[in-house]
């Protein structure tokens, strides 16, 4: 942990989510520091890759879906969740990594190269530069650098989901998600995982949720317990796991659940 | 202890049970009779009713080929496929069978082009880009089109789009391919959109979200990722739009001239394998005589040119299904 | 440059792309709308047209009475009886073969060669001119099989045709059924025969509907391979019901007698001179696509009831 | 059972028998059935060679190839011809420079030579303006064909191919009358019902020109192009009495019916000589298997007389 | 843990199988004693699942998998793997709870005498009898007892769970499957799927796959631990909890793994 007082780059107020009728997220209010990793975790159904996905207003994509409350976005103080701006502009600056790799059904090239051809990107050059930068990003380059052209399908599930991660990272997101991006990973390619994850917070802020707890532990500067769509509790990751201040938390984390 | 063998960290597990004899398999375990004959018994229905569409394909191979082999007994199968002209009913007798094979390309064609596009935007405008109500109403709607009787449409595509054509292109002939193919083209539509609706809603959420996490728009996760992953169905879709395509018989035959002309012009008019099968199948020749067979050699040719698409799409739909 | 004028110089040039971006989407909603809408015109116009042609001819009278050379007496009882039984024909026999077929195919068939043709096949067949089917039916059900030229032999000839149809549907309706539901049903102890037929066939009905619906529809407009296996085209009386009549029909005697059917009198009604006859045949199209209309509104209905109860 | 009729055969005869039948079902109330079907001349004779049909509504006279098939199977039969037919050469409205067209000028244009060479009216005869030629006829299948070829051209289905051939002759109409440079033909009851929008062409078979019209065509006067047409009745059907009845009705009828269906009765006497030959049992055709083009009334009840 | 000797119910003998050319399960040998609840941990991928469905033969249902070497079921002494048993035979004594809640479009009633009805169970008494005494067992009964003729697939995901759990029990199973059966569930449904499957083994012998290793140290009684196909050991659930005899064990039950 560095010890200087961390940036807020994003931040929770009064959040409250509705899938229809389902009350899904209820009053959340928490910061996102710059360039820290925050792990969210708690048990199934609490209502974590809901939070998470808030922030790049995936719910838009389905309807009934109702936000209530702000995320509020530095340092421009934008409210994502505001009706007048547009997810998509939302979306290109937060990128995000999903449960399941899934990579298109194009080239590793064009797969990482997606989210530039999005932006309007054109020229050769530029895509060939990024698309190397963000796969040596993701520690994928050696291994496919001489097979770009390949189909992305013929990756392993590990490689694939390093992937989806350098298709994040080719377009500089400030923000990137991740959902439980190991949960259908070996142990092996976990841990390259979760290495990168180490790596990549000296250049970009993520947010991880994640239903191990030891991964947790491991990879982030700060941990939000939630339960039933509520925040439990949120601190530096340590003092959470060390000595949580709420019973409900230490029960969770010593497994006393239930 | 080895990795191969576990560690037993108790002493349970030195009562091992008795040794099991290799290939004994108590009462309770064995198949019942009656329910294997049973079983065995519905597959071989299911599997007769698969096979009746193999007879029903032998059948018609088996028609078409007995008749053909007396025709080409008259014809030399060279003359046939080389010959420019097809005048089997005329006293100059020629019998190339490529102005009809031309007629039928081109107005298949100029049908594809028109119900294609037409029905990959149909499909990829309800299944990305209608609200859900458009959607379910607009579906039964469109599939309503492939359940006018066709003769209307081919009096549509000579008293309606004819004319509308020949607003635009005044030299355009009364009987020409362009129109008879339009009108079959918005007749294919629906087997086209709701084939290809069917697939791209099939695919799975989870790449629509990543194209759409990257910041990409509606018509750019639509194009550039929905319809590549359903590449398969969309195949399908088309297989199913061109088979139709090739088969129309009544439109052609009201609007298209039954005229056999070696053309590749949709502007002019011509005439089909299926028009004119139809034709001489309702006609006044004596049945037997040489004119007569003409049609199941046409009927044959028809078979293997749909028989090489089919292949061709078959094969491919088999690579693409592969990539998943 | 302070940290917010960069993130505002980006948030400025991402605003631009999307703009941009957005013209493309109006766009093609727009080009979607026109395409469905040109669709949906030319059904309606079509319609439209044959009720404004047809419209003044369709009385009771149309209904109830037999062919006649005089246009306004001239009547479709017997082509919408004769079109009616030859759908039942069709849909007994093409259902319970395609769905067989489909259901052999998706569930019990080794993926081999022999599938592979199998398909192949299937959509081959989808390709065949309808008249061919006619040519093979004259042969096969009218002299090989002693059927006649009947009602039964129209049936199955048409339930030939759309076999096609109705197996593909089939089979994506099977595709879609998740594999955890047979899971399930095997776990439970049920053999593939059970599977099929507590399961499998129960939730891919609605999505076999809808193949059975396109099929018919096709069907019922066919006129074609049922001139050539020899419907009639004047014919005043009607098939006869079950148990009537002197002496006695039987229960089936009916899928032997002569017929005609809706098509058939249109496409006479169509080519001839007089122009009053082609108001009748308008007014025929007209019944014929509000028959199509029924048959689909029925099944949308009943797939809309099937669908209600099962969603993934 | 009820007693039942089948007839079968040509769509240009259908109309007639089909007036026949209804009008019989209605004096029978419906005692006696009869259906009609259309599955073109060849089809019907086809069946009605099998002995599937008692009467076969043909618009040629039975063929070689047909006798023969009737033969195998021992199926004698009457032919009776029961209305002509005046095949009618039509143009465009607005086309004013035709009137009146020779037999010649009509092979000039359909003979197979013409093919692709004459396709401008001012080919065909020079005092013709310069008008591009489009023709329009039925399809090579038909009876009404193999009449016209030989009629003009001099030989059966010889004839220049590249013109717009329908089996529906309404769909002729459409091409002709939109068409300023259309020429067609086809049967007479197509012409009478769109008068508005073609012109038939009166015929010059070298005595001046002759519009088609009930009496032209009965006095013999518009040649070579009206036909007879026919119904060939089963000689062993004919022992039936609800067949000998149709047949009866039929011939009875048919002159008041024909006209009805905008066709050509035939002279009274020819109908005379009809039941003459079902009262004699003079079974077998006069055509000896083939066509046979431009032949008058008299010279057909003659040869019908040496059966 | 009861203290008397247990009976061995089924026991793995030098497994091996294969998804065609994939090695998924390495020479298993591995007990199962009746009456006791049995865990299998593992990371993701090692074959938890794949071991399980073998002792049903559910891999049977899928071209190109092939199985070596035997599962023996007592007191039969039958190889349920060997070629002359009747794969339908070995399901109907060996029923099987999934990681998602799969019931049937069906009602409630039926989903839970559907095992019966397989059977051939036709009777309206015996059927009302096992339905309700199935629901009481996977205590289900009081809250769906009213509504009998719902369709399952409105119940909650931890009722649909139970109502699942319930169609397996309606037959009698010998043995149960538990595939991650709570995985999809929020905490107070797994608490009460977790109560179940401990009173159910005084009942029946039941095999259990988890993620969860708080939830294996709770409801089992014997722990096996897999990874990348292997058996790497197995023993009493306290033991292996407290004292694993490998360094492999230890480091993945303690979260230091990767
Ligand atoms: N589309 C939806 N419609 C209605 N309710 C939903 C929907 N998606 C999720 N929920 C509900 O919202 C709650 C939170 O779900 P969410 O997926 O956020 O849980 P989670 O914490 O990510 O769980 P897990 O660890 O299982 O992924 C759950 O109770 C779930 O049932
Ligand atoms: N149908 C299949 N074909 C080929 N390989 C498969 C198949 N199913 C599973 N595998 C592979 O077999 C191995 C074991 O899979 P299995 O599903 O048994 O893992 P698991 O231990 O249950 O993992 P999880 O905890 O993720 O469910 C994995 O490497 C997986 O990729
Ligand atoms: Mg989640
Ligand atoms: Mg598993
Ligand atoms: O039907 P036709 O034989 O008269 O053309």
């Amino acid at each position: 942990m560095t010890t200087a007082t961390p940036i807020v780059k994003a931040e929770a107020k009064d959040l409250n989510f509705f899938y229809g009728g389902f009350h899904a997220l209820k009053g959340l209010n928490m910061p996102v520091y710059e360039k820290k990793v925050t792990a969210l975790i708690g048990p199934s159904g609490c209502g974590k890759s809901t939070f998470l996905r808030c922030f790049n207003r995936m719910h838009d994509l389905y309807p009934g879906n109702r936000y209530q409350g702000a995320i509020n976005f530095f340092p421009d103080q934008t409210n994502l969740l505001a009706e007048k701006v547009d997810p998509i502009e939302v979306r290109m600056r937060i990128s995000m990594v999903f449960q399941k790799p899934n990579p298109f059904p194009k080239s590793i090239y064009e797969n990482v190269a997606y989210g530039l051809r999005v932006r309007g990107e054109k020229k050769r050059t530029v895509l060939d530069e990024k698309v190397e930068e963000a796969l040596r990003g993701a520690a994928l380059w050696d291994e496919v650098k001489d097979r770009l052209d390949d189909l992305a399908f013929n990756l392993s599930g590990g490689q694939q989901q390093r992937l989806c991660i350098a298709r994040a990272l080719a377009t500089d997101p400030e923000l990137l998600l991740f959902d439980e991006p190991t949960s259908a990973l070996d142990p092996i390619a976990t841990a390259s995982i979760e290495e990168l994850v180490s790596e990549l917070k000296e250049k970009v802020t993520i947010l991880i949720v994640t239903h191990n707890m030891q991964q947790a532990a491991r990879v982030s500067d700060f941990t939000a317990y939630m339960y039933l769509g509520e925040l439990i509790e949120f601190g530096i990751t340590d003092q959470i796991f060390i000595k949580p201040q709420k019973k409900q938390t230490e029960d969770y984390i010593t497994g006393r659940f239930g | 202890m080895s990795p191969e063998n576990p560690v037993m960290s108790s002493t349970l597990v030195s009562d091992a049970p008795v040794a099991v004899p290799l290939d004994h398999v108590s009462e309770r375990f064995v198949r019942r009779r009656t329910r294997h004959l049973r079983e065995t018994i519905i597959e071989f229905i299911l599997l007769a009713a698969a096979l009746v569409s193999v007879a029903t394909t032998a059948g018609i191979v088996f028609i078409l080929v007995k008749e053909s082999l007396v025709f080409f007994d008259h014809v030399p199968l060279i003359d046939f496929l080389t010959d420019t002209q097809w005048t089997p009913l005329f006293d100059d007798a020629h019998f190339g069978i490529l102005p009809l094979v031309s007629g039928t390309l081109v107005s298949s064609g100029v049908a594809l082009l028109v119900a294609i596009p037409l029905g990959t935007i149909i499909a990829i405008y309800l299944s990305e880009f209608a609200p859900f109500k458009v959607r379910e109403i607009a579906k039964p709607f469109l599939e309503l089109l492939g359940g006018v009787p066709t003769i209307v449409y081919g009096y549509f595509a000579l008293m309606f789009i004819t004319p509308l054509l020949q607003q635009i292109y005044p030299d355009l002939p009364g009987f020409n391919l362009l129109s008879a193919g339009i009108v079959m083209g918005i007749m294919i539509v629906p087997y086209v959109s709701s084939v290809a609706e069917d697939a791209m809603r099939a695919v799975p959420m989870s790449l629509r979200e990543g194209s759409y996490a990257m910041g990409a728009t509606r018509f750019q996760t639509a194009v550039k990722v929905v319809a590549p992953a359903a590449t398969s169905g969309l195949a399908a879709a088309y297989i199913l739009g061109i088979s139709r395509a090739v088969g129309e018989t009544m439109i052609l035959a009201v609007s298209a001239g039954m005229q056999p002309n070696l053309t590749w012009n949709p502007l002019e008019p011509a005439a089909t394998i299926t028009a004119y099968i139809v034709q001489v199948a309702l006609g006044d020749l004596p049945h037997g005589s040489v004119g007569y067979q003409t049609i199941f050699a046409a009927g044959l040719t028809l078979m293997l040119i749909t028989l090489f698409f089919n292949v061709i799409g078959h094969i491919m739909r088999k690579k693409f299904r592969e990539a998943y | 440059m302070s940290d917010t004028a960069v993130v505002a110089a980006r948030l400025q040039e991402i605003r631009r792309i999307i703009a941009r971006h957005k013209r493309w989407d109006l766009l093609f909603a727009l080009l979607g709308l026109c395409a469905l809408m040109l669709g949906v015109l030319t059904f309606v116009s079509l319609f439209a047209q044959m009720v404004v042609e047809g419209g003044p001819r369709l009385s009771v009278d149309f209904f109830t009475n037999f062919p006649s050379r005089r246009p306004e007496q001239a009547g479709i009882l017997s082509a919408w009886v004769g079109s009616t039984l030859v759908m039942i024909v069709t849909a007994l026999a093409a259902v319970p073969l395609g769905v067989a077929a489909g259901v052999y195919l998706e569930e019990y068939a080794p993926k081999n060669l022999m599938t592979d043709i199998i398909e192949i096949n299937v959509t081959n067949l989808a390709g065949v001119p309808s008249i061919v089917y006619g040519l093979l039916a004259l042969g096969i059900f009218v002299y090989q099989f002693g059927f006649g030229q009947s009602i039964l032999s129209a049936g199955l000839t048409l339930a030939l045709l759309i076999l096609p149809v109705v197996i593909v549907a089939t089979r994506e309706a099977i595709r879609a059924i998740p594999i955890y539901v047979r899971e399930g049903a095997y776990g439970c102890g049920a053999t593939q025969w059970q599977v099929v037929r507590d399961h499998i066939l129960p939730y891919s009905s609605a999505g076999i509907l809808t193949g059975v619906i396109i099929g018919m529809a096709r069907a019922i407009g066919e006129t074609a391979p049922i001139i050539t296996i020899g419907a009639l085209t004047f014919i005043a009386f009607l098939p006869p019901a079950p148990f009537t009549g002197e002496p006695m029909a039987g229960p089936f005697d009916w899928v032997f007698a002569p017929f005609t059917v809706m098509p058939i009198q249109m496409f006479n009604w169509t080519s001839r001179p007089e122009e009053a006859f082609h108001q009748n045949a308008a007014a025929a199209g007209f019944v014929l696509v509000l028959m199509t209309l029924t048959m689909n509104a029925l099944a949308i209905w009943i797939r809309y009831r099937l669908r209600k109860n099962i969603k993934w | 059972q009820s007693a039942l009729v089948k007839v079968d055969g040509s769509s240009t005869v259908y109309p007639i028998t089909e007036a026949v039948a209804e009008d019989f079902q209605k004096e029978k109330k419906n005692a006696i059935k009869v259906t009609v079907g259309i599955s073109g001349t060849g089809g019907g004779f086809k069946k009605f060679c099998r002995g599937e049909t008692d009467v076969s509504n043909a618009s040629r006279p039975i063929l070689k190839k047909e006798m023969d098939a009737c033969k195998e199977l021992g199926i004698a039969y009457y032919e009776l011809p029961i209305a002509y037919d005046a095949l009618t050469v039509i143009v465009n409205p607005q086309n004013n420079f035709i009137k009146n067209m020779t037999v010649a000028e009509l092979k000039a244009i359909w003979e197979p030579a013409a093919q692709g060479k004459i396709t401008n009216w001012n080919q065909v005869n020079p005092a013709y303006p310069d008008v591009p030629l489009k023709l329009y006829g039925p399809g090579a299948d038909s009876g009404t064909f193999d009449y016209f070829t030989e009629a003009v051209v001099g030989k059966a289905k010889s004839s220049r191919g590249d013109y717009t051939a329908s089996e529906d002759d309404n769909v002729l109409v459409q091409g002709v009358s939109r068409d300023k440079g259309g020429l067609g033909y086809f049967g007479y009851a197509y012409y009478i019902e769109n008068q508005k929008k073609l012109k038939a062409v009166s015929i010059d078979n070298g005595k001046g020109g002759v519009l088609p019209s009930p009496e032209t065509v009965e006095n013999g006067s518009y040649a070579p192009l009206s036909r007879p047409i026919f119904i060939y009745v089963n000689a062993k059907s004919l022992e039936k009495p609800e067949v000998k009845e149709f047949v009866e009705f039929y011939l009875k009828n048919a002159p008041k019916l024909v006209k009805e269906v905008k066709y050509v009765a035939l002279p009274g006497k020819v109908y005379e000589a009809n039941r003459e030959r079902l009262a004699k049992k003079k079974a077998g055709t006069v055509f000896g298997g083939t066509e046979a083009v431009g032949m008058k009334i008299e010279e057909l009840i003659k040869r019908e007389a040496q059966l």
